[in-house]
């Protein structure tokens, strides 16, 4: 019983008592539904939070640890085994957090099959804080697998025109990259005699070359995710097509577990090979981060924009977690965080004004400001957040990382040039140029188009789903010290194993 | 006495035969006939080797394939015969009505 | 001598039960054939029984002529299983079909002893007569669409080219025996380890063999029977073909080669490789091009069928013979149930006339049968390996057998085509959910349940699966001396 | 916590220094949340007061640093902490910073009232009275911004004021956002304005990344400490510090190259104008090299560049100037040029000089603006007379551009106080003695000639011209007649903006008493902050005060005056009589040069080609071709899916079925059948299955017989 009672266990499958509960509702029961989704999810969030009273932040090691063995394969076991600390408490708690503002954000947006949207989208929520949660491999694998199938009808069935392409695209690249991390999985199963996490980053017996491969079959499946230029293609076509609900889940969680992946992960269990792989990473992360912000500056389609923008703000995410240093990592942990903040009430904005003008064409709009005041106060603090503006989140982690990368620019750093921090630097002037040119196209300027003149401000839903993004965005922005604190001694030891391989170099 | 390799041979031999029966000839019937050629190519296989090996396994075995053949004779005939009802014809490249 | 009968209870009694059904089945009213259906049901489940009453132990039977161990056993649950979903698939289908010939049954029993004498074959001579002992009636079955030219073709075809395969291995036999005095699978080993057989000989039979079986369990490249006659048989025989005889294949597969002729590897191991990287490829890649549910689950059954052939390639290291069978069975299982649910579905949507077997015909069924579509989904997912499914566990489980064996590149193949895989299953869940439509689906209980339980048994034995892991495992093959 | 300092520091007010960021916060909030129930009165009031507030906790600060002039730091709370970054917000109450709030919250005080007057008309005028709230929010907002920026006590808390008074800058040049060229125009000014500030910032955070490289801190006191053994170690590293924060400079204080968005910064409200854009932001960059002048004591390179920067600036900004008609453009340009006279001192490390011209700028400078501001509305409420007068007929009244001086003149009668408040604040900016601006100016020229002949020369020649352009501005503005109607009805503006005028009239006259020679009070004042270093010595042991160089900018200042009103007094008014519209008479003599100045060098469309343009283009080409086309639709799409299903369609057909057919012809012909009658075969045959089979015998036999082998 303890087990199924235990805060982790539950923060995970809470969701499927609502499934449970909405199968038995009718399809027609559309409010119901949506009451029983957002409660339902509104409970799990109470629970992370109990998860976050329970645990201690000084503590680096695994805590809340739960294992048992679940399916026992003639030699070894398969452990139900999850845990959390300071690299995965902030994620759990983002996903708990974004999901029921998502939901609430399909109030008036989903009115077709409703039933099946709300079973789907709590499903999601299993899975992704099971990705979080999971110290088993081979329970990671079950979580991150399961997740592709929720998203996957969620584009498929609500998202946009060309919503089967997307979805399929979306479903096949991502599985291509998993199917090798299953590979590399069962590989360390065969050779550590275990899949639990812990237990193989003890052993620490791979040898060197060995662990280039592994790393590479990691990364496969946590670099199209992320995703990391060049493997983005799938991300304009996803976010485009998928509906508002469904971009905001897929920016500010889904893209995180693949950069949870390498820090838990490849991090963790190939040291020599990240420190080995460290620079080409950051130059991919450095490109990522140009590229998209350049590609961002001429979309008309505002979701596009915001798409490419997130492969801006991962290349920061990834360039600081290869930074291999405490301030690259703990910014890149609280950039995850960031982004998925940032970038999925930019998702909400976008998806309000598309619910009212059934457009995501930049040019359809212009002066905005005029009619929706307050829409326009709380989408340029998203904007400027974005952007990366003092005193706002967004700032706090692209300074850090940019900071760290710089520190592992010095000799003995993993990067051993400043060139990436500085190059990357560029990215905070070309990330101003897109957002303030989106703002200015959507915002400002003369109201020329007759059917802008009569739009409606938020309405209180609408302002709610939002605020409690702004005010994070002004806390972390002013006072990250609680978040930071969560993660620093996890961090730390992370990086105290990576030191060791660091001097180790050649 | 004729040494016991040629009758491997022989076997060999009309093995093949049987099989290339089976790839060339267009007749149900005849394709069929090539298939007993083939297994009866077996059973003389058997019954020399049984003599190689002079054991007596080999020489059962021929009565098991023996009864085995004919069972399947009884099918397969019905078979052809039941679609040659329909078909007029038991040319069996003319059955063709499933494709990929 | 009872003993022996004792032990191989199982087979006797579906042996028997189909005799005396086929003379039952005279005296039953043409309007209550019903019965028959039941009467068949309840010999298997006394099958069932009596399977798993008999001891544990493995123990030859007949002089060694057949032998009885978890192996088998395992076997003969897949096959009874497999009898009971075939007969609860048929049985509205045929009346719907107006071929509600009650022979059907009888038929299928003795199909089903054939399998199972298959699964136990401890003597070349048992794999041959099992062989066709399955074989035959499948012939009838395939045909039994008395008035419809494609399923007498399908039925020919089945018929020659099995005859033909069938050559293929009583000659490959006759050479093993030649080369080794025997027929006995371990006379064969101790011949082969003793080094008075020669191996040519030996090497050559074990190659007919092997293509025979391989015809069986539809491996490229010969499979494409496979296709046609899938599409033209009567959907619940092509159900039942497709798990019966294709585990049928890989048991004799298995005991003859991991058992007589782990000696051959060198030569053998490099073939197996080659047949079934070749059957994932071109199976799962042809199966895009398929527009017929029927013919796309039919390139499916052959992709699994290169799955499961890559546990094979441990052939000769004799440490992992255990694992690599235990892979084999508990993909069977998950394969047993995932294909039967998916041809429920197909059942249920198929009209007269062979209409509804196209895709097309199943769009929009996410909006008006959304159990239905939901089971039918959670059949592709499990044939892609998604999990969490049976699906996934049977290949997670075979991919690890392989790795262990050190074929990382076999192992690699498997993964990237199941890729490939799951491009065309996810086809059909996008005709399901994302396509408008109407489709006709037929009133069928029997089939709503066999394809619910199914469903809900996939994924709940795939979170419980530790007692089919075990099972599996200890179902090794037992090597008589 | 807060109080635990002032136990130390005895009885003083430090402990209050928060406030100074706390009542700009609270005034935004309060009209943020209510002022929607207030009136504009109560509004102005509030926001106002609040400023107000803050220069009182300014004074006390200063009352308090008389007896402690040591200052002291007050640490408020952590920011971040990670590893060896700590990082936490921190109040920095010394003789310099205390400097920066007394100007800026004192200036902003006054200029908020002003604002109070006109805004209420600008809000008409412009057609949206809801947004007068709106401006003091923001306008509180950037008093809050400023106030950061100059009570950091670490260089990233700074940093954030930095970012945020850009911000602020951001959205009030774009107030009115729907105005301006294509209606679109002020927006686009504001993206203009923090971009370009957003390239100085990425210089600033390259400095910050090097500073925490070498010193391990951000933070001013354990930065500054251990320069003296850096500067041993690593004067490279410091050099590349200073190098980073100059770029920051030349964007925030518009020098040479980055000045380019100031002239169009106009585009916001006058009162912005003069707060934002000439008193207090722009001179951050000069407050924050004197912040930082123990790294550039150490960097003797890195100081003369930023000499050089100012210089050049002063004397570019200043020829501009000469030629724009726009009232305020006049102003901005002279405003740049202005900014560059002090990075000019600071760069030759008269602080001292450099933060008093800051200062009697930040006087003088709003006073200008403020009274420019007068001016206009001056002049559209003559507009608005005119159109009164004759309404029906259309005077050119109506698309009349009302900062246009071409259109102005002889408003001298009617509005007496904003003239006299302008020609004071004119001699000021033109360094007249006994005003302000004669003082602070002086002392930096006085270095300049101590330090390098050329920099002096130029800066002179930059003062020339400085009084050159005021002159003509002076005259186009209120003498002469009335070039227009609307001008001829022109009228003086309320108490409301007069009497702040006044106000800094009086600073702008008397401001120089802060550090006349002889006294320095100013000087001594900032010692205490700029004292402990030894290189600085260099700047203090200066004489007093030399005849020489004032005599000498008092004459060319004279001079200058002279010659503009010999130009466009006399000539001018001659000019006048046969052209209309106005045309400026230097135009008429020597076109090629007054085109030059008039299209400012044509710096901004050199920009345009050199970087905005190309950057669009490129990004087009990446995002349309690159991405999109290539990466997205070909390589994705037609190589991997297409590439794809041909190889499926293929093996579908011709390997799975084909090459079989193939074989069975070959073979078909072997068993002399016709080819022709084979070539109508289809697949679906039993025997090209038995040949699969059959060839599957095969290749395995003849592989095993290779094996065998």
């Amino acid at each position: 019983m303890d087990s199924i009672f235990h805060p982790l266990t539950l923060v995970t499958f809470l969701p499927l008592v609502g499934v449970v509960i909405i199968l038995f509702l009718r399809e027609e029961q559309k409010e119901i539904i949506r009451w029983v989704a957002l409660g339902v999810s509104l409970v799990t969030f109470v629970v992370s939070l109990v998860v976050l009273a329970q645990f201690q932040p000084g503590n680096p090691d695994l805590q809340l640890v739960i294992r048992r063995v679940w399916i026992q394969v003639a030699g070894w076991d398969i452990a139900y085994h999850l845990g959390v600390d300071g690299l995965s408490i902030l994620l759990v708690l983002l996903t708990t957090f974004l999901t029921p503002i998502s939901i609430l954000s399909t109030w008036t947006a989903i009115e077709e099959r409703v039933k099946e949207f709300m079973i789907f989208f709590l499903l999601l929520e299993v899975g992704m804080v099971g990705v979080f949660l999971a110290l088993d491999l081979f329970l990671f694998y079950i979580f991150w697998e399961f997740t592709l199938v929720p998203m996957y009808f969620l584009i498929g069935i609500w998202g946009g025109p060309r919503r089967m392409y997307a979805a399929i695209k979306f479903f096949l690249y991502t599985m291509a990259g998993s199917i090798l991390m299953l590979l590399a999985i069962l590989w360390l199963g065969i050779q550590g005699g275990t899949f639990s996490l812990p237990e193989l980053v003890a052993q620490n017996n791979i040898p060197a070359n060995t662990q280039l491969w592994l790393f590479l079959a990691f990364a496969a499946a946590f670099a199209i995710k992320v995703p990391m230029w060049p493997l983005h293609s799938w991300l304009p076509d996803a976010h485009v097509e998928a509906p508002t609900a469904g971009s905001v889940i897929l920016a500010g969680v889904l893209l995180k577990m693949g950069t949870y992946g390498f820090l838990r992960f490849n991090l963790a269990l190939f040291p020599q090979a990240a420190v080995q792989l460290a620079p080409i990473i950051a130059v991919l992360a450095v490109i990522g981060i140009l590229y998209g912000a350049a590609v961002s500056f001429p979309q008309q389609d505002v979701k596009k924009l915001v798409a490419y923008s997130s492969v801006s703000h991962l290349g920061f995410v990834m360039l600081g977690l290869f930074a291999l240093n405490p301030q690259g990592i703990q910014g890149g942990i609280l950039q995850m965080i960031n982004h998925g903040i940032s970038t999925g009430a930019l998702f909400l904005v976008v998806g309000m004004i598309y619910e009212r003008r059934h457009t995501r064409d930049m040019d359809a709009f212009g002066g905005l400001w005029k009619i929706m005041p307050i829409y326009g106060a709380l989408t340029l603090i998203v904007a400027l957040s974005s952007m990366g503006l003092p005193g706002l989140n967004g700032f706090v982690g692209e300074f850090t990382i940019l900071l760290g990368a710089w520190e592992a620019g010095q000799s003995g750093g993993s990067l051993g040039s400043y060139f990436y921090a500085g190059f990357a630097a560029i990215g905070v002037i070309l990330a101003a140029i897109y957002m303030l040119t989106m703002f200015q196209k959507l915002f400002l300027g003369p109201v020329d188009k007759e059917e802008n003149r009569t739009l409606k401000d938020l309405n209180w839903r609408e302002i709610v789903t939002l605020v409690p993004l702004i005010v994070l965005i002004f806390w972390i922005g002013l006072y990250p010290k609680p978040f930071f604190s969560l993660m620093a001694p996890a961090v730390d030891k992370l990086v105290g194993n990576l030191a060791l391989s660091i001097a180790a170099l050649p | 006495m004729v040494p016991i390799y040629y009758y491997i041979a022989l076997s060999a031999v009309l093995f093949t035969l049987g099989a290339l029966g089976v790839l060339i000839r267009r007749n149900a019937i005849i394709i069929f006939m090539s298939v007993e050629l083939m297994l009866n190519a077996a059973n003389l296989a058997f019954v020399a080797f049984a003599r190689l090996h002079g054991g007596l396994s080999g020489q059962i075995f021929v009565f098991f394939v023996m009864a085995v053949a004919a069972a399947e004779v009884a099918v397969g005939l019905a078979l052809i015969v039941k679609i040659f009802e329909t078909k007029q014809s038991i040319d069996i490249d003319q059955m063709n009505l499933m494709k990929g | 001598m009872w003993a022996d009968r004792l032990a191989t209870l199982p087979v006797i009694v579906i042996g028997i039960w189909a005799v005396l059904l086929t003379v039952v089945d005279l005296y039953i009213p043409s309007q209550r054939k019903g019965v028959t259906a039941a009467l068949a049901a309840v010999g298997l489940i006394i099958g069932l029984v009596t399977n798993a009453l008999g001891s544990g132990t493995a123990q030859t039977a007949y002089f060694g002529m057949a032998v009885v161990d978890g192996f088998s056993s395992f076997l003969n649950v897949i096959f009874l299983v497999s009898g009971l979903l075939g007969i609860a698939l048929a049985y509205g289908y045929l009346h719907r079909q107006n071929i509600a010939h009650s022979e059907y049954y009888p038929l299928l029993l003795f199909s089903i002893s054939g399998m199972m004498l298959m699964g136990m074959a401890a003597d070349l001579i048992m794999v041959f007569i099992a062989l066709e002992l399955l074989s035959i009636p499948l012939y009838v079955m395939a045909g039994f669409h008395r008035d419809r030219l494609d399923s007498e073709e399908a039925a020919l075809k089945y018929f020659l080219l099995g005859a033909f395969a069938g050559g293929f291995v009583v000659y490959g036999i006759a050479l093993a025996y030649g080369a080794s005095g025997s027929t006995r699978i371990a006379a064969i080993l101790s011949a082969v380890q003793s080094g008075n057989a020669s191996p040519v000989l030996l090497t050559i039979g074990a190659a007919l063999i092997l293509v025979g079986l391989g015809f069986k369990v539809a491996a490229v490249p010969f499979h494409m029977w496979t296709p046609d006659v899938y599409q033209g048989a009567p959907s619940s025989v092509t159900a039942f073909m497709a798990v019966g005889a294709k585990a049928a294949g890989f048991a004799a597969l298995l005991r003859v080669f991991l058992l007589a002729f782990p000696t051959l590897s060198d030569q053998l191991v490099p073939l197996l490789w080659a047949l079934a990287a070749l059957t994932m490829i071109v199976g799962n890649v042809v199966a895009i091009a398929q527009n017929n549910i029927k013919r796309l689950l039919a390139y499916s059954s052959i992709a699994h069928a290169g799955y499961i052939l890559m546990a094979a390639v441990n052939l000769g290291q004799t440490r992992l013979m255990t694992e690599s069978a235990a892979a084999v069975l508990f993909y069977l299982f998950a394969y047993l149930l995932t294909n039967f649910g998916a041809w429920a579905v197909v059942i249920t949507l198929e009209g007269q006339e062979g209409r509804g077997l196209d895709l097309s015909d199943y769009a929009g069924l996410g909006k008006s049968h959304p159990a239905l579509a939901a089971a039918m989904t959670v059949f592709m997912l499990s044939l892609i390996g998604v999990p969490p499914t049976m699906g996934f566990l049977g290949k997670f489980y075979l991919f690890r057998a392989v790795l262990e064996g050190g074929f990382v590149g076999l192992a690699l193949i498997g993964v990237l085509t199941s890729l490939v895989s799951a491009y065309y299953y996810l086809r059909v869940v996008i005709v399901m959910y994302m396509q408008e439509g109407e489709p006709l689906v037929n009133r069928d209980a029997l089939l709503r349940w066999s394809a619910g339980l199914t469903a809900v048994a996939i994924i709940a034995l795939s979170l419980f699966a530790t007692p089919l892991f075990q099972w599996a495992s200890q179902a090794t093959l037992y090597a008589v001396k | 916590m807060l109080f635990s300092e002032t136990a130390t520091a005895g009885l003083t007010f430090f402990s209050l220094a928060p406030l100074v960021l706390l009542f700009p916060l609270l005034g935004l909030l309060i009209n943020l949340i209510w002022g929607g129930r207030l009136s504009e009165k109560a509004i102005g009031g509030i926001a106002s007061g609040a400023v107000g507030l803050t220069f009182v906790v300014a004074l006390l600060q200063m009352i308090s640093l008389f007896s402690h002039p040591e200052g002291v730091v007050i640490p408020l709370v952590d920011w971040i902490n990670i590893g060896e970054l700590n990082i936490g917000w921190g109040i920095q109450v010394d003789t310099l910073s205390v400097t920066m709030m007394l100007v800026v919250s004192g200036v902003g005080c006054l200029i908020h009232i002003y604002a109070i007057a006109y805004m209420h008309d600008d809000v008409r005028l412009n057609g949206d009275p809801s947004r007068y709230r709106r401006f003091f929010v923001f306008f509180n907002l950037f008093i809050l911004a400023m106030m950061t920026l100059v009570s950091a006590d670490n260089y990233l808390m700074l940093f954030v004021g930095w970012e945020g008074v850009g911000l602020c800058s951001y959205l009030l040049i774009g107030f009115w956002y729907d105005k301006g060229k294509d209606g679109i125009g002020n927006a686009l000014a504001g993206n203009k304005a923090f971009i370009t500030n957003r390239v100085g910032d990425f210089g600033f955070l390259l400095a910050a990344f090097t500073m925490f490289g070498l010193f391990r801190s951000f933070n001013f006191d354990r930065v500054f400490g251990q320069v003296e053994q850096i500067s041993e170690l690593l004067p490279l590293g410091i050099f590349f510090i200073t190098l980073f924060m100059l770029i920051g400079v030349t964007g925030k204080s518009a020098q040479l190259p980055l000045y380019v968005w100031l002239p169009d910064a106009m585009a916001g409200p006058t009162p912005v104008s003069a707060l934002i854009h000439a008193a207090t932001m722009v001179t951050a960059g000069v407050y924050l090299i004197a912040r930082s002048h123990p790294l550039y004591e150490v960097v003797p390179q890195a100081q003369s560049l930023v000499a050089w920067v100012g210089t050049l600036t002063a004397l570019f900004a200043a020829t501009i100037a000469i030629a724009q008609f726009d009232i305020k453009k006049v102003l901005a340009y002279s405003t740049i040029s202005q900014l560059g006279f002090m990075v000019a001192a600071v760069g030759m490390g008269a602080y001292v000089a450099g933060m008093f011209h800051l200062v009697t700028h930040a006087f003088f400078k709003a006073l200008l603006f403020l009274s420019s501001g007068s001016v206009i509305q001056g002049v559209e409420r003559g507009l608005h007379e005119a159109e009164h007068h004759h309404k029906g007929k259309h005077s050119e009244g109506h698309h009349l551009d009302p900062q246009d001086m071409r259109n102005m003149g002889g408003l001298r009668q009617r509005m007496p106080t904003t003239f006299w408040v302008y020609l004071i604040g004119a001699l000021a900016l033109a360094g007249i003695v006994p005003l302000a601006g004669f003082w602070s100016k002086d002392e930096i020229l006085l270095k300049a000639s101590y330090k390098d002949a050329r920099l002096y020369t130029l800066l002179s020649i930059a003062a020339f011209f400085t009084a050159f352009y005021m002159a003509r501005q002076i005259i186009l503005v209120f003498f002469g007649k009335a070039r227009s109607e609307a001008a001829a009805y022109a009228s003086e503006s309320p108490k409301l903006m007069t009497v702040p005028l006044i106000i800094l009239a009086i600073l702008s006259v008397f401001g120089g008493a802060l550090n006349l020679p002889g006294i320095h009070a100013f000087g001594h004042w900032l010692e205490h902050t700029i004292h402990h270093m030894p290189a600085v010595k260099a700047g203090v042991e200066l004489p007093e005060f030399s005849l020489q160089v004032a005599a000498v900018s008092t004459v060319i200042a004279l001079l200058a005056i002279a010659l503009g009103w010999l130009v466009y007094a006399r000539w001018g008014e001659s000019l006048q009589k046969e052209h209309k519209p106005y045309v400026d008479p230097l135009e008429l003599t020597a076109k090629p040069i007054f085109g030059v100045l008039y299209n400012k060098y044509w710096v901004d469309e050199v920009y345009w080609t050199l970087f905005v343009n190309p950057y669009k283009a490129f990004s087009r080409w990446l995002a349309e071709q690159v991405d999109w086309r290539f990466w997205h639709d070909w390589f994705h799409d037609a190589i991997l899916t297409g590439g794809f299903k041909r190889l499926t369609a293929f093996l579908a057909q011709p390997i799975d079925l084909g090459i079989i057919d193939g074989i069975a012809n070959g073979l078909a012909t072997l068993t002399q059948t016709s080819a022709a009658y084979l070539r109508r075969f289809q697949t679906g045959y039993v025997r090209n299955y038995a040949l699969a089979v059959f060839a599957g015998v095969v290749a395995i036999m003849s592989y095993l017989i290779f094996a065998l082998r």
